[in-house]
This record gives C-alpha cells, structure tokens and sequence, in this order.
C-alpha cells in the first residue's frame, strides 16, 4: 500500500492533482445541490403565502 | 391586453406611474421583446417586417435622443438622414413651426427642457412617418406649445395618420375618434 | 422536429424528465470514475520516461478536453437561444458555465502541478496552458456580463453573442498562441506532451473522459432544475408540485 | 436613390460623430494620455538601460496601446445610449451595419490615428531602431482598427451596464491576445532585420476578418442591449 502512496517518488504531485480535482468536483456537487435545496424551500415559503 | 389602431385614430394611454405605459411603448416600438405576444403591422409581425415597419414609424421617448453637443439644427438633420422617407419640410420650417425657429443654431445643450422636446417633437415633421408613437408629449411644454402638439396630431390623424401616445392630461384631441385605454398595475 | 423542441423545451416536461434521469446519471459516473481511477492509477504501469508522474494525465486531459467541449456546448445553446428564443438554452447555458470554469481550473492545475516535476517550474508558458488561461478568462467573461445585467433575458442574449464571438476566436486564439509558442520557444523545454499512448493508458484516459462527461451532463441537468424552479416559482405547475410534495 | 441614401447615411453619421468628438475632445484625448503615461512608466519599473527597453519596446508600446483603447471604446455607444439617440437609430429603417461601420470608424480616427501619429515619440522614448519604428507604425496601422471593431463589440454588449468600462476590457481583452503576439512579432522580427511580410499579412487577414464580422456582431449586440430603458 505504502508504495503505491509513494508512486515512485511523485506522490505529491500525483496525489495533489486528484486531490484538487475531488476537491473542485465536489464542490460543484454541493453547489448544485445547494442551489436545488435553496430553490425549493423558496417555492415552498412562496405557496405557503400563497395559501 | 390586446389592442388594435387603424389609420386615422388616436388612441391614449393612461395608467399611475410604473404601470408599464413606458415600457408598453416601447414594446410597440420593437425596442424591448414582448415576453409573451407578438406586435403586428399590416398584420405582420414587426420582427419579420422590420424594414417595411420602421420606415413608417417615429418615436419620441422620455429620452429625447438629442445630442447636447449639437445644435437643434444639426440634430433635426441627423433625423433627416435617419427617416425613411424625409418630408419636404426643412429644418428651419420644422423647428419655426415648433416655436422654437430662432435658437436654431444654438446648442441643445443650453436649450431648457420645454425647448429640448420641442426639437424632439420637430423630428415628426421632418420625416413621412404614418404611425407616430409619443411618450407624455405635453410635459414640460407651456400652454401654447401643448395647443401647437394638439393642432400637429390633429393634423396628422386627419391626413389619415395613427398616434399612439402616453398623457396624463385630460386634453380634447379636437374631436378625432380618440380612445383611452387605462393601464391597472396588475 | 419543431413540436418535439416545444414539448422538450417546455420547463416543466424537461424538469421532470430531468428528475427521473439524473440519479442513473450519477450511479454511472461515479462507477466510470471508480473503474477509470483503478485502471489508470493501479493497473497502468510505470512510464519508463515520467515516472509515475504522468498518471495525472488521466485528470489533466480530460478536464482540458472537457473545458472546449463545455464552451462549444454553450456557443450551441446560444445560437439555438437566439434562432428560435428557446428559453432553456439560457438556464442550460447559464448552468454550463460554472462547470466549464471548474473544469479550465482543473486543467489549468493539474497541468502546472504535472509540469513541476518535468520542468522544475509551477507554470510554463506553454502553448497550451496558455491557451487554457486565456479560455478561462472567457468563461469569467461570459459570467461577469450575465453578473452585470439586471435583466435576465437582455443578460442571456448578450451573453449568447459573446459565446459565439468567443467560439469564432477560439480557433485564431489557439492558433497564434502556438504559433507565438513556437516563435519564443527555448529549445530546451518540451512541450506538455503525453508519453507514448500504449493501450494500458489509453483505456483508462478514455474512460475518465466519458466519466466527466456524465459528470458534467448530470450536475448540468441538477444545476438547471434549481435554475428552472427559481424562474418558474410563480407558475402553477411548480405550485401543484409543492402542493403534492413533491418538491 | 436607394444606393445614393445609404452613402449619404454613412457620411451622415460620421461627420456627426466627428462633430461630436472635437466640441468634446475629452473623451478621446483621456485615452492618449493615458497611452503616452503608461508607456513612459516602464523605463523608470524596469531601468533606463538601452538594450533592454529595445528589447520590450514593441510588448510595452502595444500592451498600452491595447489598454487605452479599451479605455476609449466604452464611449462609443454609451453616450447615445443615455440621451436616446440609439434608439433612433435602432428604430430607423436605415441598415444598422453602415451606421455601425460609420460610428466605429469615426471612433477609429479620433482614437487609434492618434497613436500612429504618437508612435514617433514613444520609439524615440524606448529606444526603438528606425526599423522598428517603421514596423511599430504598420502594426498599429493594420491593428487599431481590429482593437476599435473588437472593442466596439464590447462597447455594444456593455452599453446598458452602468460603469461597464472595466467590463468591456474583461470581455475584449481575451479577443486582442492575436492581434498583440502577431504585431509584437512583427516589430520584433524587423528589429532583428528578418522579413515580415508573412506576419503582417497574418495581422491583414484579422482586419479582413473583423471588419467583415464585427458588424453583424455589433449589430446583434446593440439590438438586444440598445433596447433597455
């Protein structure tokens, strides 16, 4: 295991690459459903008023 | 809201302030996209029929469209160039006719408000237009000068024209076939 | 075609149907992303040249491929927006940025982290990470003109010019970057160029490229149902849904 | 008529603009200024050595060339915008390219010609051989009227945004970056005594290409942003 973490000496840069992209990609994961969370509730208070 | 205008009728639109008068003009006009519905000329829609719409539409807005930097004459001319088919009245009739002959050469910019619209409204002179569309032609006009607009639209929609125009005045278009329609701010 | 488009084009048909499709899209790419991780980071083997170094391929080329793809994407949303004033080209389109911006990033990145152990710097300016630069400028461009405008529909036509003034340049942009490239460049530093693509590194590439396009395809259809239920909050069909709880 | 009118109203609109440009001079002498300042920063950020302002010479002269005439385009439309004269324009059955065409090129000459009559001086201040002023004076000559067409694009699509002038650059910028490396190359490669014909014709077939395209884009622009109230 240790010596596919070490990646023959470029492990920094191997695993920094894809751990910025599970980063940014997860990010975008929760921004949308962020987004999707924020739009209902905002649907959901507009008909309640509505009623 | 659906509404039609045929040649030689005036039709005014009332309504409180930010009851859409404006933006409803400029829908007409093609300058903003109606979100729903279609504007249509010579049963056409204005988007497919721009040329044969615009060259017999004149506008005069809340924006004069008058550049401060140029003399009332020189702008009457740029309006010249832009319109269609130019009338044969000259610059220096239109604005005589506007009561505003002798500062033709001065600079809008030292022109007041009252001044400034009556250059705009020289623009409808200036150009064969059949279907005028004003937006509150009479603010900012005195009394004298509103009479000199009413006479000029009264003329117009005899000769067979259409106007289309916002007011809040009350004024008697000289018994043309005049239609009010009131906006509610629904 | 024409009823097929107004009925797909219809918000509340492509909401639902969205619904329905996106929770498979999700299940896929996460599975593609898993078997392509496996392949390229343990079954791969060793570059004799780079090392285990160059196994940042497998992120860096698709996210690049996928930052022209996401653009060009766009530019069709935007010119079928202002041929036939489709309004879900707008919320697809406007969905489609924020990821092509993150993916540009990504590319931008991983590709400076890869060059370090190469060359020795975080950031060379080679042809194509520059041109990668310039583009997420343009991404940031067409985002900060639809920040700008108030108005959302007058945001979205303008955008849509931009998007297919952008794509016009994207070629000529690419083409003189290289070609400045080629002009200034040193002799010594090669270019970002992958290693030679023996088929044990080609499948994994592959498959990590398709798996950022479902990526990309499933947080595109999420990201424009949150737009489409703000748009349409007043309309009755989103009233009944949040009547039958369904929201 | 119909042929004789569409001349009258490209001639119309630009000894207009042109009118409008000397009685308010300030809007495109700003830019000029600017272009003459910035440039001069750079000997006393990066040393007064000769060589070495000769060598970054065509970058900094174009690179500021670039900026001000990003400054100077957001003029172009905003003003008539704001008192309603474009949207005489957009309602007037006239075609919109020639007075885009006439507009732009007015523009053009109060704001890029004046760099070229510049381009002496700031050769002179960096150290530029007269080769290379040569060179300076046919790039800014071919590439002024691509940045006024790509900016006017920019000017179009940000003309309802209130303070759009840093907008515009975001959005132009990225579109100049080939007119900037084919012109900076030219200068350089006539410093160095090479050919450059094959370059300047590079920096010809973007004009071609911007004065056949931007119009339409200007146009598309205008007619969707010239609306707003």
């Amino acid at each position: 295991m240790t010596e596919f973490l070490y990646m023959g000496g470029y492990g920094g840069y191997v695993w920094s690459a894809y751990g910025l992209c599970l980063l940014v990609l997860l990010a975008n994961v929760i921004a949308a459903r962020l987004r999707n969370h924020n739009a209902r509730r905002e649907v959901k208070k507009y008909t309640g008023r509505e009623q | 809201m659906s509404f039609e205008l045929k040649s030689g009728e005036l039709l005014q639109i009332d309504g409180a302030n930010g009851s859409g008068k404006t933006t409803l003009l400029r829908t007409v006009c093609g300058l903003v996209p109606a979100d729903e519905g279609n504007v249509y000329w010579c049963n056409r829609p204005i988007q497919q029929n721009r040329q044969g719409y615009f060259s017999q539409l004149a506008f005069v807005g809340h924006k004069h469209g008058i550049k401060d930097e140029l003399t009332a004459a020189e702008n009457l001319e740029i309006d010249q160039i832009l319109a269609a088919n130019p009338s044969s009245v000259s610059v220096r009739e239109a604005l005589g006719r506007l009561g505003i002959g002798e500062c033709r050469h001065q600079l809008c910019r030292e022109l007041s408000a009252g001044q400034r619209q009556r250059v705009a409204l020289a623009r409808l002179l200036v150009s064969i237009a059949h279907f005028w569309v004003l937006d509150e032609p009479l603010t900012a006009l005195d009394q004298e000068a509103q009479r000199t607009v009413c006479d000029l639209v009264g003329q117009h929609i005899a000769a067979g024209g259409m106007v289309l125009l916002t007011s809040h005045q009350k004024l008697d278009w000289s018994g043309q076939a005049h239609r009010i329609i009131k906006l509610g701010n629904a | 075609m024409w009823t097929w488009a107004h009925k797909f084009g219809s918000p509340g048909y492509f909401y639902a149907l969205a619904g329905k499709v996106n929770p498979w899209l999700t299940a896929l790419y996460i599975a593609l992303f898993a078997t392509g991780l496996y392949l390229g980071l343990v079954v791969a083997p060793t570059d004799y040249q780079q090392g285990d170094s160059y196994r940042i391929i497998f992120v860096h080329v698709p996210s690049a491929w996928m930052s022209m793809f996401v653009y060009v994407v766009m530019a069709v949303f935007a010119a079928i927006g202002l041929i036939w004033r489709l309004k879900l080209t707008a919320v697809l389109a406007k969905a489609s940025a924020p990821l092509g911006a993150s993916f540009t990033f990504l590319a931008l990145a991983t590709g400076s982290i890869w060059g370090k152990p190469m060359w020795g710097t975080w950031w060379v300016w080679d042809a194509r990470l520059t041109s990668e630069l310039i583009l997420l400028f343009l991404y940031l461009g067409f985002m900060a003109l639809q920040a700008a405008m108030p108005d959302r529909q007058t945001a979205w036509r303008a955008g849509a010019i931009l998007l297919l003034v952008g794509v016009v340049n994207i070629p000529i942009i690419h083409f003189s970057v290289d070609w400045w490239y080629t002009l200034h460049q040193p002799a010594t530093i090669t270019k970002l160029g992958a290693p030679s693509i023996h088929p044990s590194m080609l499948v994994p590439l592959l498959i990590m490229a398709v798996a950022f396009k479902v990526f990309y395809l499933s947080l595109l259809l999420s990201r424009a149902r949150a737009e489409i239920l703000h748009r349409e909050r007043r309309t009755r069909w989103v009233q009944e849904l949040a009547r039958s709880g369904q929201l | 008529m119909r042929k004789q009118q569409t001349f009258s109203i490209f001639t119309g609109i630009l000894r207009r603009d042109l009118k409008l440009a000397v009685r308010a001079p300030s809007q495109w002498i700003n830019p000029l200024l600017f272009f003459l300042i910035a440039v001069s920063l750079f000997p006393l950020g990066v040393g007064p050595e000769q060589n070495m302002l000769r060598e970054i010479a065509p970058g900094v002269i174009w690179v500021a060339a670039l900026l001000a005439a990003m400054l100077a385009q957001d003029s172009l439309f905003r003003a008539d915008f704001e008192d309603g004269s474009l949207e005489q324009m957009l309602i007037s059955s006239r075609p919109m390219s020639m007075i885009i065409m006439a507009k732009v090129l007015a523009h053009w000459l109060v704001t890029g010609l004046p760099l070229i009559v510049l381009s002496p001086v700031l050769s002179i201040l960096m150290g530029l051989s007269l080769v290379g002023w040569w060179a300076l004076l046919l790039t800014l000559l071919l590439g002024t009227p691509i940045l006024s067409l790509l900016g006017a694009v920019g000017a179009a699509l940000v003309v309802s945004v209130k303070r759009g002038g840093v907008l515009l650059s975001l959005l132009v910028l990225p579109l100049c970056i080939p007119v900037l490396i084919f012109a900076t190359a030219v200068v350089q490669t006539a410093g160095v005594g090479l050919a450059i014909e094959g370059q300047v014709s590079l920096l010809g077939a973007l004009l071609a290409l911007s004065v056949t395209l931007s119009p339409i884009a200007i146009a598309g622009a205008l007619r969707v942003t010239g609306g707003a109230a």
